[in-house]
Order: structure tokens, then C-alpha cells, then sequence
């Protein structure tokens, strides 16, 4: 399995019944293709829809009707539109349950740096602040290291997302959680060991007794 | 509520305005009223949009020959025209937060000075911004926002100018229909007063300045 | 003709084409009986509705649209409703051309008072501080004198619906307008002169040197 | 969101609770949960609404047996029990302007700590809150509302949530839907997914709680 796979497998595990979700670009985007069909949650795209559904079949993709990327989605029976006032309302009032996003380094505080890499084009933070700050739960998605270096690290030097720290991180090697503010190695992937994880991992990792590995 | 042509609509707005533009990613953007920016050759535009678009579509058109001399948004990832005019320092660019961005406009259009969100609070974002603190949350002061001229897309427009939107075309249209001193509209289609029922207008006749007729 | 009616029909004579009008209970209520058929105006009921219309006919009431007191209305062709957030939105945000209130007293700068007495019961402001803050142009319905005593006073005792001044007052007796934050008399009732508004004005009016009769 | 009777909602609701219910002088209230309010005596509740109402008639119906003890509202002129239990002191009542009030708790539903408005500046609501001044303009802060529990009634819900409402009936019920920790729906009508087209749904299904089922 790829480590996109594992990363989306692993996240889709997260949703509840009647979660009201909101998947960012890239990896997290994925993880809609592994709900369960019997699983029944809300997915949100911030341009203005709750109960987006798959890719349109040819020639059934409408122009008004796109993700937040401006790509052709559909919408599930029961969906909803709303403007972006409305859109936002919800995301930083607390009414979407899980919001997935990128990252470019999570620290072990739980601290999200995801927008912006000093020196290079700014493209914007686009809805990504808002969901940080007002998501119940949010949950990064990403690959565990990038050109060889830890992606967990001690201390963001990347500008933060968000003063709010995450609730969850499922990287392609790990599942890793913040209980009282401290990164703690909840899961490994399956067939790696925890001094493994830990040996790709800057950040210090606190260590419960079990850790299981992954479920996908 | 006063129907004009395309050509006569763009024609009031001035170089140099400060113009919002519906639409994300081009979706929901009145291409006719872009199309007329770019034909007359309107310039040093102050454009308030969620993002860039792509060259080509939606206010991406503005870009190709520097028509924009600066932009408050909250993304212009995806038009290398705008990145390269912001990197060259031919344009000032403000990017903020999504959420701050309709809140501010709302605000304009609401006649509310601001308000406090916690988005951006301990981030480069809330740099030369008031913190204020309610119940011992801080939260960030961020200020109305309107302009001169807001360019509006609906799906349906009566004849008495009531609006409504379809799908996710509506993201910023219904809030900047309200932030701007001169709302001017373009519709999919125009209908007799009634077609849309009271419970279905999002934006009320009497916000909207100029529908750009048929033809 | 009566104080009411006199005080309706020349309110009436501000409206113009296209206007977007809140009309206060009591006889601001009035003006739109005195709206030419052909003056195409917008009236807001605060409650949430643009294109209020008269009371509807025996049977066709709905008890889902109501005036801001409670009452059957009806609504026009073109009509939109829309929730208090939205409609004081276009209040507070200046979209309401005009707004017609009544009031308790209205002050040589233009203050108005029309919410509270103190000692007596205080029903509340309902939406009138942010009619006077907000609207584009604020008009003032009301009777001269209420049991002998002029209500354009040279000071409000009360207290203040707004720091903002209206923009103009008509009474049975007058039309009086602020410029430059200083009562002036601009017209007086039908029959009445210039000598017989001031002596029963409490507050200093500066006089033009044309003061015509209101045409009704 | 799970459907449930009247009297379970209600029962979900303990004494001393703060609750927001929709309705603009009885108009837009869910009657049904009122009528259960009062037969199952639910008492000391702090209650947001825009007015009492009048007596007998939707909210008004918690004045005749004293099960209100405060209130936050903007008129409370036609329903004299209410009155008589303020002037008697047996509640206090908080009165402010009504554009105040409904920013108060769509900022409460949507994470803003609070607005600036400019409506009360000047004025005895200034009283105790903080002036803000934004280019030399002052603004009073407001700060966010937010209940236990939102009562609201809409005019079509849907198996999933989704509501509709019609005419002068939305006023606060979509604000007061998103404003607090458990929100409870009565509909005019219940009707299956897809009847609510996804352009005139205004409150989306996943922002309910309970949506009272009829019978």
C-alpha cells in the first residue's frame, strides 16, 4: 500500500456517523474514496456545499457545481448550498465535526504550520486558518518526513497556521495525538516497530505502554 | 434598479476603482462585466476577490495585461500571471483569511465597524492588528471592508432586481451585493417579478444598482 | 383634515422612486395610505420582508406574514423575505433609503428620544436604534405637542434613541430640517404662520427667509 | 439528527437552562415545544427570544406560570404578565437594540467573539461596554450570545435536517440554530430528502439536533 493510501485509509477510520466533514486539498481529499458505503457523513466544501458527492459521470458535471479547487463535483440528495459568510459560519463556529488538511509540520505541541514557506511564492491561506481555529477536531494528513527530514518536529520554524493545536496526526508511518500538549505515538504503521518511528521522527514522542499498529 | 448594457455598466467604472468581484476559482464571477474590463482597457483596478482565478477566466483576466494594481484576497495559488505581477512587485497583494475576508465585507455591508475572530490570532496574520480580549479569549479586531463598485453574478434576476443563486455559485456574491456604494449585476437568466418566490430571493431588488440586460 | 393626516400625507411627499422605506408603527404606519399609485416604493417590515403590501382581504390572511407588531399583511409582487440578520443588515448597513418613525421629542440638534421614559414602564427599543444609526435619510412622524408641551424641545431629557440626528420632522404643525446641526422651520401647516409654529416651539428654530405652507 | 417526540425534547430540557427560541411576536415559534414547556413546568429558564410575545401565544405562554427568570430580548411592550414580572422584579430583563441582538447570536453561532456596531453609541445602551474607535468612528462592542438549547421551527424539514422557512416566520430561527450546544426543530411539514432543493435549504440537516416527529 502507498503511503497516501495508508494516510487516507487510516484517516477515514476517524469519521463518525453524521459527521459533518471538511477535506482539504491533496491527500486529505482522499480519504473520501475509503468511507464505508454504509457510513453516513456530511462532507463540506468550503466554496458552499454540504453533501458533496463523487466526481459528475461524463457529461452530467454542471459549471456552478465545484469543489473548492474549481473542479466538477456533484452533490448527494439532501445537500445544501450556502455563501461563503454561511460557509465559514459554520467552519469557525465549531459546526463541522473533523476538518482534514495538508501540512507542512506539525511540532510537538500540536502546532500546524501549513501556508506559507518564507522565501517562496505565498499562494494564501485561503479557508485553511479559519478551519484550523474553528474545526472540532482537526486532523493533519500527511507523509511522515519529506526529502529525508522529519515533517514532526520540535518546533515549527514554519509560520503557523493556527495558535490552536491539532487533535490528530496520521502520517504514512504513525498516528500521533496530543494529550495534555505533548505529542504521544499513538500507532505505527503496519510492520514498523516504534524505535523505527521513532528514529524518522524530530519531535520527542511520549510512548504509552501499548501501541498498536495501524487498522486500515 | 436600472438595466444597461454591458458596454454602459463597465463604462462607470472608473481607473482606479475599487472593484469586488463574486466568484471562487471563477465560478459564480460575471464574465461579461470581465470581459468589458478587459475590452475597455480599464486600469490600476483595486481588486477585492477571494482569489486569481486562472489565467483566462473569471478576474484571471485581469491579469494578463496588469490591469490590477492591488488585491485584497485569501488565495492566488492557481494564476502564475498573478504570482508573477506579485513577485514583481507590480502589484500589492493582501491575502487573508477566507473567513476573515466575507466576514469583513459582510461587515461593510452590514454597516458593522468589524469583528472579533480567533482566526489568524498567534500567526504573521494578526501582525499591526488589535488583539482584544473578551471572557480571557483573544480574538482579532478585523475591520469592515466595502468598495466602490461590486460586480455581481446571479443564476436567476427578476425584473425588480431580486436575485437568487445556484449551487456553489453563490459564495461571495449575496455579501459583496451589499459592501459596495454601486452593485451592478449579470444573471443566467432574467425572469418576470414572481418567477422567483419571496422565500428564494437571496439578494432583494432594491440592493442591486444595474442588471446588465440580454443581447 | 386631521393632525394624523396631515402629518401622514406630507411625509408621504419625501418618498421617491425606487426608495427603500421602513415604516414605524403608530402613524409613520399611516404614510403608506398616502402613496401615489404610480411611486414605485419599496416598504420593509423589520421582521423580515421587503414588498409589504396592504391588509389582505377577508380569508386570504397567512398567519406565517405579519407586520413587525403581529398583524396580517400581505405581500406585493416581487416581494423577498429573509431572516433579522439580513434585515437589519440592511438597515444598519444603509440600505434603507428611509426610515419614518414616531417619536417622543426631537432636540434643536436633531436628537431623537422615542424609546424610554424613565420611571415608566420600558418596552423596549426594539429596532429603533438601529433604524436612526443606520438608515440613509431618518424622518420623524409625530404631533407637535403632546398635552400642551411642545416635543421639539431645546434639549432631550430623554433618553437618546441615537447620537446620530435625524434628518427631518413632521409635524401637524411644521416641517422642520437640521442643516448644519441647527433646527430650521421649512414649512408650516396649511393656514398657519411662521409667528403661531413659534409660539408653541419649545426649541430655538432658525427661520428662512421663504417659509411656504406644506402642500398635501 | 434523531427524531424524537415533543415531550422527549422537552423532557432533555432541565430547569434553569438557557434557551433561545425562534419567533418574532409569536410568529415562526415552535408552539409545540412551548405548550410542552409549560405542561411539563420547567422553571427558572433564562430566556433569549426577541420579545414576550403576547399572552397565551408563543413565548408569552412561559409568563403565565413565572417559568421565566430572565430574559434577553428587544421589546417586551405587548405582553403585560411579562411586564408585571419585571417591574415586580421577579425577572430581570436585558433589553437591547434588535440588530444587536441578532448579531449577538449569529457572532454566538458562528465563533466571532463579538461585532462592533454603532447602533446604542451615544446612548444609555453604551452603559458598561467597551467603545471602540475604527478610523475615528466609535462603535460599542458586542459580544456573542450563545443557549444551551435552540428552540426553532421551521416551515419544511426534511428526514435529514435540512429546513426551510416561509415568509415572515425565518426572523431568528436560522441564527438561533446555529447559536447553541443542542438545537430542537418542529416543522409545518416533514417531508422526504430532496424536497428542499439544495439552493433553498437554510439551515443544513447537519446543524440539528432533534427534529420533533409528528403525531
Amino acid at each position: 500500500m502507498d503511503a497516501q493510501t495508508i494516510i487516507a485509509r487510516r484517516v477515514a477510520k476517524e469519521l463518525r456517523p453524521g459527521n459533518l466533514v471538511n477535506l482539504g486539498i491533496g491527500i486529505p481529499t482522499l480519504v473520501a474514496n475509503y468511507v464505508p458505503a454504509d457510513l453516513k457523513v456530511f462532507f463540506q466544501s468550503e466554496n458552499g456545499l454540504i453533501g458533496t458527492g463523487p466526481i459528475p459521470e461524463q457529461g452530467m458535471a454542471h459549471p456552478l457545481l465545484t469543489d473548492a479547487g474549481g473542479r466538477p463535483i456533484s452533490a448527494l440528495p439532501g445537500a445544501a448550498t450556502f455563501d461563503s459568510a454561511m460557509s465559514f459560519g459554520l467552519i469557525r463556529g465549531g459546526h463541522v465535526d473533523i476538518t482534514v488538511l495538508g501540512g507542512l509540520q506539525v511540532d510537538a505541541g500540536g502546532h500546524l504550520a501549513n501556508w506559507m514557506i518564507p522565501g517562496k511564492m505565498v499562494p494564501g491561506m485561503g479557508g485553511a486558518m479559519d478551519l484550523v481555529s474553528g474545526a472540532k477536531r482537526v486532523i493533519v494528513a500527511m507523509q511522515h518526513a519529506a526529502k529525508g527530514k522529519s515533517k514532526i518536529v520540535a518546533r515549527c520554524n514554519l509560520p503557523l497556521t493556527s495558535a490552536r493545536p491539532v487533535d490528530l496526526v496520521v502520517t504514512d508511518l504513525a498516528v500521533i495525538a496530543f494529550p495534555g500538549g505533548k505529542a504521544t505515538l499513538l500507532e505505527t504503521a503496519p510492520g514498523l516497530t516504534v524505535a523505527e518511528v521513532l528514529a524518522v521522527t524530530e519531535a520527542e514522542l511520549a510512548i504509552p505502554d501499548a501501541v498498536p499498529e495501524m487498522t486500515l | 434598479m436600472k438595466a444597461v448594457s454591458a458596454e454602459e455598466a463597465v463604462a462607470m467604472i472608473p481607473n482606479g476603482a475599487r472593484i469586488m468581484v463574486g466568484g471562487f476559482m471563477g465560478v459564480g464571477t460575471p464574465e461579461r462585466l470581465l470581459d468589458e474590463l478587459v475590452r475597455q482597457k480599464k486600469s490600476g483596478l483595486a481588486l477585492i476577490s477571494n482569489d486569481a482565478a486562472t489565467p483566462g477566466k473569471g478576474v484571471g483576466k485581469l491579469f494578463e495585461d496588469a490591469q490590477v494594481s492591488s488585491m485584497i484576497g485569501t488565495h492566488i495559488g492557481l494564476n502564475p500571471k498573478a504570482q508573477q505581477q506579485m513577485l514583481g512587485k507590480q502589484i500589492t497583494v493582501d491575502l487573508i483569511p477566507q473567513g476573515t475576508f466575507v466576514e469583513r465585507i459582510r461587515a461593510g455591508g452590514c454597516g458593522l465597524g468589524g469583528v472579533l475572530t480567533p482566526t489568524g490570532v498567534g500567526t504573521l496574520v494578526e501582525e499591526g492588528k488589535r488583539k482584544i480580549e473578551v471572557d480571557g479569549k483573544p480574538y482579532l479586531l478585523e475591520t469592515a471592508l466595502r468598495a466602490d463598485f461590486a460586480l455581481v453574478h446571479a443564476f436567476l434576476a427578476d425584473y425588480a432586481g431580486n436575485l437568487s443563486y445556484a449551487l456553489t455559485a453563490r459564495n461571495f456574491n449575496p455579501v459583496m451585493a451589499m459592501a459596495a456604494d454601486t452593485v451592478i449585476v449579470t444573471a443566467e437568466h432574467i425572469v418576470p417579478v414572481g418567477v422567483i418566490a419571496p422565500d428564494h430571493v437571496v439578494t432583494p431588488g432594491p440592493l442591486v444598482d444595474y442588471l446588465v440586460a440580454n443581447g
